[in-house]
């Protein structure tokens, strides 16, 4: 089933033309891979699906529904979290506040604490630093906690933006070993990547962009395997 | 009234125009123009049918002081209501704001001596604010007579045009110096006043004549004005054990002093206020703290004038006469008294138009002799010292302003 | 904008001026202590004025803290400083004004057949309803405030919102005086609160008057200040409030309508703001349409004092630039006139000493 | 080959944390050095303390034979260090050459006055400037943008010009902090030629903070872990890809290894 | 047309209700009508109020617009007649009904013998009566609400009429703006001479003007220029090396007092040379600059700011204290402060000092881009945007800051010494915590960093409240409300800073709309 359906949305800076009527979509259970390089539009596209920036024109529907006039706060309380590239911690808060604020939608204390447990069982280090700011946290642990608090907000389908940039190669392992394992528990995951060879390797399906524009799309392994991809993203089939 | 010089019907004689003064003064070689324009150092203003005859006042409109302004320039609006028609000409007030500042002051003086139909200044209000603005008066020709502006030196400058009702600071702080000495006997005091122009100069007289007469001045305080808590400077001063407390400044500080003169130890002492703190407001506003207090007062209290104009003023205004700022008084009289002069030079031509012939009425108000008013008679000196009596001391008693004995 | 404010760029001291800066500092303390010292040992100031002195200088602090505190909650949100919250709370005291207007209007027959005021009769309900009005109309003219003259300007540069502000400063002010006329307004106080009475506290063969207003304003100022504290810390509506201050747009991303949270701000320093009005009503007992400029202004030095954006250091910088404020000049043994260049003088000094105020962000190093 | 930058037992602490521990570095004259390690190594704390940002609680940083700790920045970079910085830094709304035209600051000595009176020694000075910095400009490919506003370039010209303008101070020593994090694979090729044309052309000193192991281990002449502020390791590409130490640390399986990994799970 | 769209007119037309019966407490709506009427020509006479006529089209201006907001917000492309008149009809009938009821309040108050005044000071008894068209409380009522609703419904078919003209508006506009570009408009702009002529003609408007327009505008055109002078200064501390000064009255202060003492007869009687007197002034402040900047510049944004306002506060209080009062003779001011002389001759008439004003003016600007554009301007422009980031660049961040604060009070220190000559006079009154937020103000309304903005905020802040005068005791109050509306609709400033071109044939530059960062 069709779950988010982009269509041909267009999205400006000013006068900078962004997003040329991308189209795109995702179905229930998926991961899918956007891959392109730097200003392709990658990360305009999950603010546009998180209504944080405005469309021109186009439409978004998420099952079913358009959800191009609902506000950003709505958009999480339909289970569509983002987790922002630049990861965004808010840094005077310590570790536990940033969590709490991952599941701002929700009230049941019973839950949060639960889910709370649940992120510390899948992020020991966290554990270790729960009441450390996330300000003074390193730049792999502020990532996985972006992703533990996506993740509090118990979301159906999640945008995950290059969340391995500026990470540790063995931190990289671990973040995309923790994206298949909430894939596996039954989220769907948008995922935005530099990373090529990682994104496509763990993706279902994956779109090029390139300025603002989709130039590709396919079958993850069908994009591995093709001749531009190879060239232009994953560094000469190294 | 009425005009002193008959008007020749038709004179033609062409009427100077003086080259260093504005086009406000400048009067059109009109035939209906009365000789005495064409001698009067300044010319004629020129007043068509169907204006008014206007009176310019610079005043804080808005900003910190704006009750001073507001409420002198509706006591003289008063005024103008009570001063009539002359020939069939109306009067107006233009009251301008100069939040009080120098700046604002020659703004509006520069405004109005554009305005040929201004003849004459019921102001300005504050002292800078005038000083800034008497020399473009002067080059203009119009007579000022303000309500306000007590600052002593302004009338050692040399104008001709200004004048004020208002009593200086060295008159009144020397009387107020004696009285506390001679007749209280008192010999150690306290003087405070709000860091105004007015009230410390005040205070500098009333510390220097006091210390002359041989008392001791125990403590010397100025406190910032628009505050509301000045218990601490009094818990210092009343460390100091003075007998009274003189202060220079407006009646807002004063009752807040004379009130907390009770919760900082200093109850035995006694509140000496000026003319600044007089007022029904301070009786209102201080209730029992203010028994005993002192101020002083050129308006006395029980006038038939002076009950008049409050009622007026409370169904024009809504605001009864406790609450005014000082000075609204002396608003209507500095109006009522140019009204008077103007209607007593002005001229009515033969072509419709009233002629005043700016020269005679700077001369006129100058030599103001016994014009009757609510706060007494005025009679302008040869330097514009209008109100040279010294002031009446009052006492509070039973909740009335009182005249204290003599 | 959001990163590059809460890492509050502090440059790197320099060994060399450090050493001289804290020489300096010492210099200045045992000059001030020197001088305090001789004053006190000159004047005959007994214990008695010294109370009097911190007393009055707690009240007014208090009030300085409570109004500085709507100043930080909405610069820790906005980074803007809202110049126009002195006449919010302006409006704020005259709705306290109104109240025991109207109250001391309606006559009341007591059981012995006397006649009072229903102020005096039911002082409460008078005081509570005062407070109640007096935050409600600031807390709505602070939510127009916001909606009218701010939230166009969001995302403008920093400079914009604050002459916006300054321009709304100006027209609360002139709509105030136009309203409610330029003399100054007496507030009626019910008389358990009357300004004259109150505790007498006997020391060193004087008395000292503690007012009960005072008192009630101290207390009143105190619980606000807890309570605001444990709102911002322990509630959600804190967090999100934190949440937006630190980073808008993924405070967007967590659900937080950030617009609403922004109101919200907005409803509580303008209730703040309103609360200080009426005591400061209270305890001078008057107000007009110029009331709110000086707290205003020295609320907001206090803000900076206790470290902008920071709501303890809000509270420590008003009670501290109050009590600087009244005990000053009497412990250097200057002219009270000269109050407020104390005030500023040692907020200067302190600010030299620690760039980002008392409780500001500990001084960590810019990372880069 | 001569030493160009030494540190010694550099240590910075944060509160309770020693965000760098007594860390011995020495780079000469000519090379890239690269210095890898964990996420909060201390990696960006030791340039940092090298650039004059940190003033280190213990140890010295020797630069040309001088001891540089406890300088001011702006000393520092006159004296020939520039720097770049993880998250960009440029001044957003000057154009692209004016950012450029302020890297050339140590190098320029008008003052208030001649500037005041223009005197030809300043109108001089300013041509020159102009004329460099848009070589500049033309040397790291934006020929053609420098009118824009740094702003609205796009992120790879960024960090050029960002190097562009630590290149105006004729440095000695260049420090780039994570040059080509959010790049793809055929723009970090293009960075990874670019620096090393820089040593290349210009003679600097490069010392290169990197995550991408194909950048690393392509150019570095000499490379240094951090983990926990401590050098755990240092050597060729070659010693130390195969540091056990240093695997077990940080590098981990490798990238391509682990994509093959998925690929063979998702095959299952 | 649905719940919602009624919903949104309702709160438009409670918005305008708000509206009007603000300005009927403040008695605004009589103040407007007798403007209304001054404009048709028809004075007003003395304690009368105004026709009727003129009340009724202030409200129906006032309605107009409330029609065109409510039509506006249907948000419907293309606007339906029927919608856009419902939603105007729906709103200025809710504001009506506001109006009514207040009528009916403050009617039967007044007629019951209330004095409204003693709680709202604005509304005379006159101003009530006048709002109720001298009718009784319920039918002045009626016919408010009669007059909103109507005149709503025709601001509605207002926004109609222009939702079809929009287009062939746009297209003339189109063809207008072509024309201009192609044809010999173009030409003459890109010809240089055409630069030098325009030029021309401002000097010789500034060498005529003075003499000819009167002494009340030499005196606010001076004022005008004295605030462009602080504003070209406090713009070089703020606008361009990007710290927040708010107290910079201090300089133009310490300018007009150095320059007051030495020039005047009391106290110091030193009578010096005015040429000499501003040179001292001038040095005297940018010293006092340098003095203050030593020890705060370390401080940033709006620890600075506070600093600064403490500064200029400190100055002013000590200048009026019984401390200073042997020097600067406190409160009372400083009199027969000198005029301009050369070769012995005076030079004080109102022109003259206008002639000196724009001079002064000439000279900073000059001065001002100089500095402006060069190292130094980059260097206090890398300073405001990233000071971490500028010195480890290279850039001597506390020279250049110093060297800012140092030429703003040089140039404040200058304005004051002519604005003290100009007035022969001044004292502290002069030197309030205003003057340093209207400068700020300017620069800011102006554009932050732009010459041009500062002389055009400087316009728009000392004389736009002149020009309001007329307003009276509204003044204050329309110009706070005209601050945050000029921010609002243009928050970039009047006229934006633009950075220069180095690369010579390059591509036209992308330019991304509004300042925000
Ligand atoms: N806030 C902004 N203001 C102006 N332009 C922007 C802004 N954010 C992005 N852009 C521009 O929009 C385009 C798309 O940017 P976007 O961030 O979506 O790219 P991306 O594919 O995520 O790139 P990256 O790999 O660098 O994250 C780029 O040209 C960029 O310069
Ligand atoms: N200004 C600071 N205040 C407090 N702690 C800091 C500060 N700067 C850095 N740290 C801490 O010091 C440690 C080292 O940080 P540093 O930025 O040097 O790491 P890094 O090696 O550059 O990591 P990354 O690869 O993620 O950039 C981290 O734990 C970080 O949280
Ligand atoms: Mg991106
Ligand atoms: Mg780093």
């Amino acid at each position: 089933m069709m779950m988010l359906d982009v269509q041909g949305i267009n999205v400006y800076y000013g006068a900078i033309h962004a997003l040329k009527g991308i189209s795109f979509h995702l179905n229930e259970g998926e991961i899918v891979a956007l891959i392109g390089a730097n200003g392709a539009g990658k990360s305009t596209s999950l603010s546009a699906i998180s209504r944080v920036i405005s469309t021109r024109s186009g439409a978004i529907f998420y099952k079913g529904e358009s959800i191009i006039n609902t506000p950003p706060q709505d958009i999480v309380t339909r289970r569509i979290i983002q987790v922002p590239e630049g990861r965004r911690i808010f840094p005077r808060m310590s570790v536990v506040e940033n969590l709490e604020m991952g599941a701002y939608i929700h009230n049941d204390r019973g839950k949060i604490e639960k889910n709370m447990e649940a992120m510390f069982a899948r992020f020991p280090r966290l554990r270790e630093r729960r009441k450390q700011l996330g300000g003074t946290l390193s730049g792999g642990e502020q990532q996985m906690l972006a992703i533990a608090r996506g993740l509090m907000a118990e979301p159906e389908l999640l945008l995950l933006d290059e969340p391995s940039m500026g990470l540790a190669p063995i931190i990289v392992e671990q973040i995309f070993d923790i994206i298949q394992d909430i894939n596996q528990h039954g989220t769907s995951i948008l995922l935005v990547e530099q990373n090529a060879q990682m994104a496509l390797s763990i993706a279902n399906r994956g779109y090029v962009l390139e300025t603002g524009r989709v130039v590709l799309e396919g079958s993850a392994d069908d994009l591995l395997d093709n001749p531009h991809v190879q060239e232009a993203y994953l560094g000469g089939g190294g | 009234s009425g005009a002193q010089t008959p008007a020749p019907a038709n004179t033609d004689a062409p009427v100077a125009t003086d080259a260093t003064t504005d086009k406000a003064t400048d009067v059109p070689a009109a035939a209906g123009a009365p000789a005495v324009c064409a001698t009067d150092e300044f010319g004629c203003a020129v007043i068509p049918p169907g204006s008014t005859i206007k009176l310019g006042m610079g005043a804080p409109m808005t900003g910190d002081y704006a009750s001073f302004g507001i409420d002198i320039s509706q006591g003289a609006t008063i005024a103008i209501k009570d001063g009539g028609e002359l020939d069939g000409f109306k009067f107006e007030l233009v009251a301008q704001d100069t939040q009080g500042a120098p700046e604002g002051g020659a703004a509006v003086a520069n405004k109005l001596v554009t305005d040929p139909t201004v003849v004459a200044i019921p102001g300005h209000i504050f002292s800078g604010s005038t000083e800034a603005a008497i020399p473009i008066y002067e080059k203009a020709g119009l007579p000022m007579l303000s309500p306000s502006a007590t600052n002593p030196p302004l009338t050692t400058l040399g104008s001709k045009v200004f004048n004020r009702i208002a009593f200086t600071d060295a008159v009144q702080g020397k009387s107020a110096a004696e009285y506390l000495y001679n007749k209280l006997g008192f010999r150690k005091i306290a003087v405070m006043h709000d860091g105004g122009a007015y009230g410390q100069g005040l205070a500098d007289v009333v510390k220097q004549e006091f210390t002359a007469l041989g008392g001791e001045v125990v403590a010397y305080e100025g406190i910032e004005p628009g505050k509301q808590d000045y218990t601490t400077v009094l818990s210092v001063i009343s460390s100091k054990n003075p007998e009274a407390v003189y202060f220079g400044g407006y009646v807002a500080e004063g009752y807040i002093l004379a009130n907390q003169m009770k919760q900082t130890g200093l109850e035995n002492a006694v509140f000496f206020g000026c003319d600044g703190t007089f007022g029904a407001e301070f009786i209102e506003k201080s209730g029992a703290n203010g028994e005993g207090a002192y101020a002083a007062s050129l308006i006395p209290p029980d006038s038939d004038a002076k009950a008049k104009f409050d009622a007026t003023y409370l169904a024009d205004y809504g605001v009864p006469a406790g609450s005014l700022s000082p000075y609204t008084w002396s608003g209507y009289d500095a109006a009522a008294a140019l009204i008077a002069m103007v209607k007593s030079v002005a001229v009515l031509g033969g072509d419709g138009n009233l002629y005043v012939p700016r020269g005679e009425l700077v001369k006129a108000v100058r030599n103001m002799s016994g014009f009757s008013s609510i706060t007494g008679d005025i009679t302008c000196n040869d330097v514009g010292e209008c109100n040279t009596a010294g002031p009446t001391f009052y006492i509070v008693q039973n909740g009335e302003w009182v005249q204290a004995p003599k | 904008m959001a990163e590059e404010h809460h890492k509050r760029p502090v440059k790197m001291p320099q060994l060399n001026i450090k050493i001289i800066r804290l020489i300096a500092a010492f210099v200045v303390l045992v000059l001030l202590i020197l001088r305090i010292h001789n004053v006190a040992l000159e004047s005959q100031l007994g214990a008695s004025t010294w109370l009097r002195l911190s007393v009055s200088g707690l009240i007014i602090g208090g009030m300085y803290a409570l109004i500085a505190i709507g100043y930080t909650l909405v610069y820790g949100i906005l980074f803007m400083i809202n110049f126009a919250h002195g006449e919010v709370m302006m409006i704020g005291s005259f709705g306290g004004y109104f109240v025991f207007e109207a109250f001391n209007a309606i006559p009341v027959t007591l059981h012995d057949g006397t006649q009072i005021s229903f102020l005096n009769a039911q002082p409460v309900i008078a005081i509570l309803l005062a407070f109640l009005i007096g935050m409600g109309i600031a807390a709505l003219t602070g939510y127009f405030l916001e909606k009218i003259a701010y939230r166009p300007l969001r995302g403008a540069p920093r400079l914009v919102p604050l002459i916006s502000a300054i321009g709304a400063s100006i027209f609360l002010q002139n709509a105030g005086q136009l309203l409610f006329g330029p003399q100054r307004r007496q507030y009626i106080n019910p008389v358990i609160i009357d300004r004259g009475l109150g505790w007498q506290i006997p020391i060193a063969g004087t008395k000292v008057l503690l007012t009960y207003s005072g008192i009630f304003s101290l207390v009143l100022s105190a619980t606000l200040m807890v309570a605001l504290y444990l709102l911002v810390q322990r509630t959600k509506l804190g967090r999100a409030m934190r949440a937006v201050a630190q980073d808008k747009r993924t405070a967007a991303l967590m659900g937080i309508n950030v617009d609403k949270i922004i109101s919200q701000t907005f409803v509580i320093s303008g209730a703040l703001a309103g609360s200080a009005g009426v005591m400061w009503g209270i305890h001078n007992g008057l107000t007009n349409y110029f009331v709110g400029f000086l707290p205003g202004i020295k609320a907001f030095t206090a803000a900076v004092l206790g470290g902008i954006g920071n709501i303890p250091g809000a509270m420590i910088g008003g009670l501290f630039l109050g009590i600087v404020e009244s005990i000053g000049p009497a412990a250097l043994g200057i002219d009270f006139q000269l109050q407020d260049v104390i005030a500023f003088s040692i907020l200067i000094l302190v600010l030299i000493l620690r760039p980002s105020g008392i409780l500001g962000e500990a001084l960590t190093e810019e990372k880069v | 080959m001569t030493t160009l930058l030494e540190t010694r037992r550099v240590t910075k602490v944060f509160g309770g944390l020693t965000a760098v521990n007594k860390v011995d570095l020495v780079v000469s004259q000519g090379m890239i050095a690269s210095i890898i390690g964990p996420n909060g190594a201390g990696k960006t704390t030791l340039f940092n303390c090298i650039s004059g940002f940190y003033n280190p609680e213990e140890g010295q940083v020797i630069f040309d034979g001088k001891v540089i700790n406890g300088k001011l920045t702006d000393r520092i970079a006159a004296m020939g260090i520039s720097r770049t910085y993880q998250n960009i830094r440029l001044f957003k709304n000057m154009s692209a050459v004016e950012n450029i035209m302020v890297g050339f600051e140590p190098r320029m000595h008008q003052g208030w006055l001649p500037v005041m009176l223009r005197t030809p020694a300043d109108r001089q000075e300013e041509k020159y400037v102009i004329s460099e910095a848009i070589k500049l400009l033309k040397y790291v490919g934006l020929e053609g943008l420098g009118d824009n506003l740094a702003t609205n370039l796009p992120y790879g010209a960024q960090r050029r010009l960002e190097i562009a303008r630590a290149l105006g101070n004729n440095p000695k020593l260049l420090l780039l902090d994570e040059p080509t994090a959010g790049m793809n694979p055929q723009e970090t090729d293009t960075m990874k030629a670019f620096i090393r044309s820089v040593r290349d052309d210009l003679g600097v000193t490069i010392i290169l903070i990197e995550h991408d192991m194909r950048v690393v281990m392509d150019i570095s002449d000499q490379i240094s872990v951090l983990d926990y502020g401590q050098k755990i390791a240092e050597g060729s590409p070659n010693e130390i890809q195969a540091d056990p130490r240093v695997i077990e640390a940080y590098l981990g399986p490798g990238a391509s290894a682990l994509s093959d990994k998925y690929r063979r799970e998702r095959q299952r | 047309m649905n719940n919602l769209h009624i919903q949104k007119s309702a709160k438009n037309g409670l918005v305008f209700a708000v509206i009007i019966i603000f300005l009927a407490l403040i008695g605004f709506t009589v103040t407007a009508a007798s403007m209304i009427q001054k404009v048709f020509g028809v004075e007003v006479s003395v304690g009368t109020m105004p026709k009727y006529s003129a009340l009724i089209a202030f409200l129906a201006f006032i309605g107009l617009w409330n029609g065109w907001r409510a039509a506006k917000q249907t948000e419907e492309h293309p606007l339906q007649a029927g919608h856009a008149i419902l939603a105007g009809l729906a709103s200025g009938f809710v504001t009506g009904l506001f109006a009514l009821g207040y009528s009916l309040i403050v009617g039967t108050l007044q007629s019951n013998g209330v004095n409204v005044r003693v709680y709202l000071s604005s509304l005379s008894p006159e101003s009530i009566i006048y709002f109720l068209f001298g009718q009784s409380p319920l039918s002045g009522g009626f016919i408010q609400l009669s007059l909103s609703t109507v005149s709503a419904a025709f601001g509605a078919l207002l926004v109609i009429f222009w939702d079809r003209s929009q287009h062939q508006f746009l297209i003339w506009k189109q063809k207008l703006s072509a024309w201009g570009n192609a044809s010999w408009p173009a030409k003459l702009r890109r010809n240089v001479f055409v630069g030098y002529i325009a030029m021309g003609v401002v000097l010789l408007l500034l060498v005529i003007l003075p003499r000819t327009w009167g002494s009340y505008w030499n005196y606010v055109m001076g004022t005008v220029g004295i605030y462009v002078l602080l504003g070209i200064g406090l713009n070089i501390i703020v606008g361009y090396s990007g710290q927040l000064v708010l107290g910079y009255v201090a300089f133009f202060a310490i300018g007009a007092y150095s320059f007051a003492l030495v020039t005047a007869p009391e106290p110091h009687n030193l009578n010096w040379n005015f040429w000499i007197a501003i040179l001292v002034a001038v040095v005297a402040s940018a010293i006092s600059g340098v003095l203050i900047g030593l020890p705060i510049l370390r401080l940033r944004g709006d620890y600075l700011a506070i600093v600064t306002l403490g500064f200029g506060e400190i100055i002013r209080i000590l200048i009026k204290s019984d401390l200073l009062k042997e020097i600067t003779l406190g409160p009372r001011g400083i009199r027969n402060i000198a005029g301009p002389t050369l070769f012995g001759k005076s030079f004080s008439s109102d022109s003259d000092f206008m002639y000196l004003i724009i001079l002064a003016v000439l000279l900073s600007i000059f001065l001002a881009r100089r500095w402006q554009e060069s190292r130094i301007g980059r260097a206090w422009l890398a300073i405001s945007q990233d000071e971490t980031v500028a010195q480890a660049t290279g850039v001597d961040t506390y020279k250049y800051k110093l060297l800012a604060l140092a030429i703003g009070a040089a140039f404040a220190g200058l304005g004051g010494a002519i604005f003290a000559s100009r007035n022969q006079f001044t004292g502290p009154e002069d030197h309030v915590l205003m003057v340093s937020i209207n400068v700020l103000c300017l620069v800011i309304v102006g554009g932050m960093g732009s010459i041009p903005g500062v002389i055009l905020g400087a316009f728009a802040l000392k004389g736009l409240p002149e020009i309001l005068r007329e307003l009276e005791s509204y003044r204050l109050l329309v110009f706070g409300a005209l601050l945050v509306l000029m921010m609002i609709v243009r928050p970039e400033g009047l006229w934006p800073a633009t950075r220069p071109k180095y690369e010579e044939n390059s591509p036209p530059p992308v330019t991304v709309e509004g300042g925000s960062r």
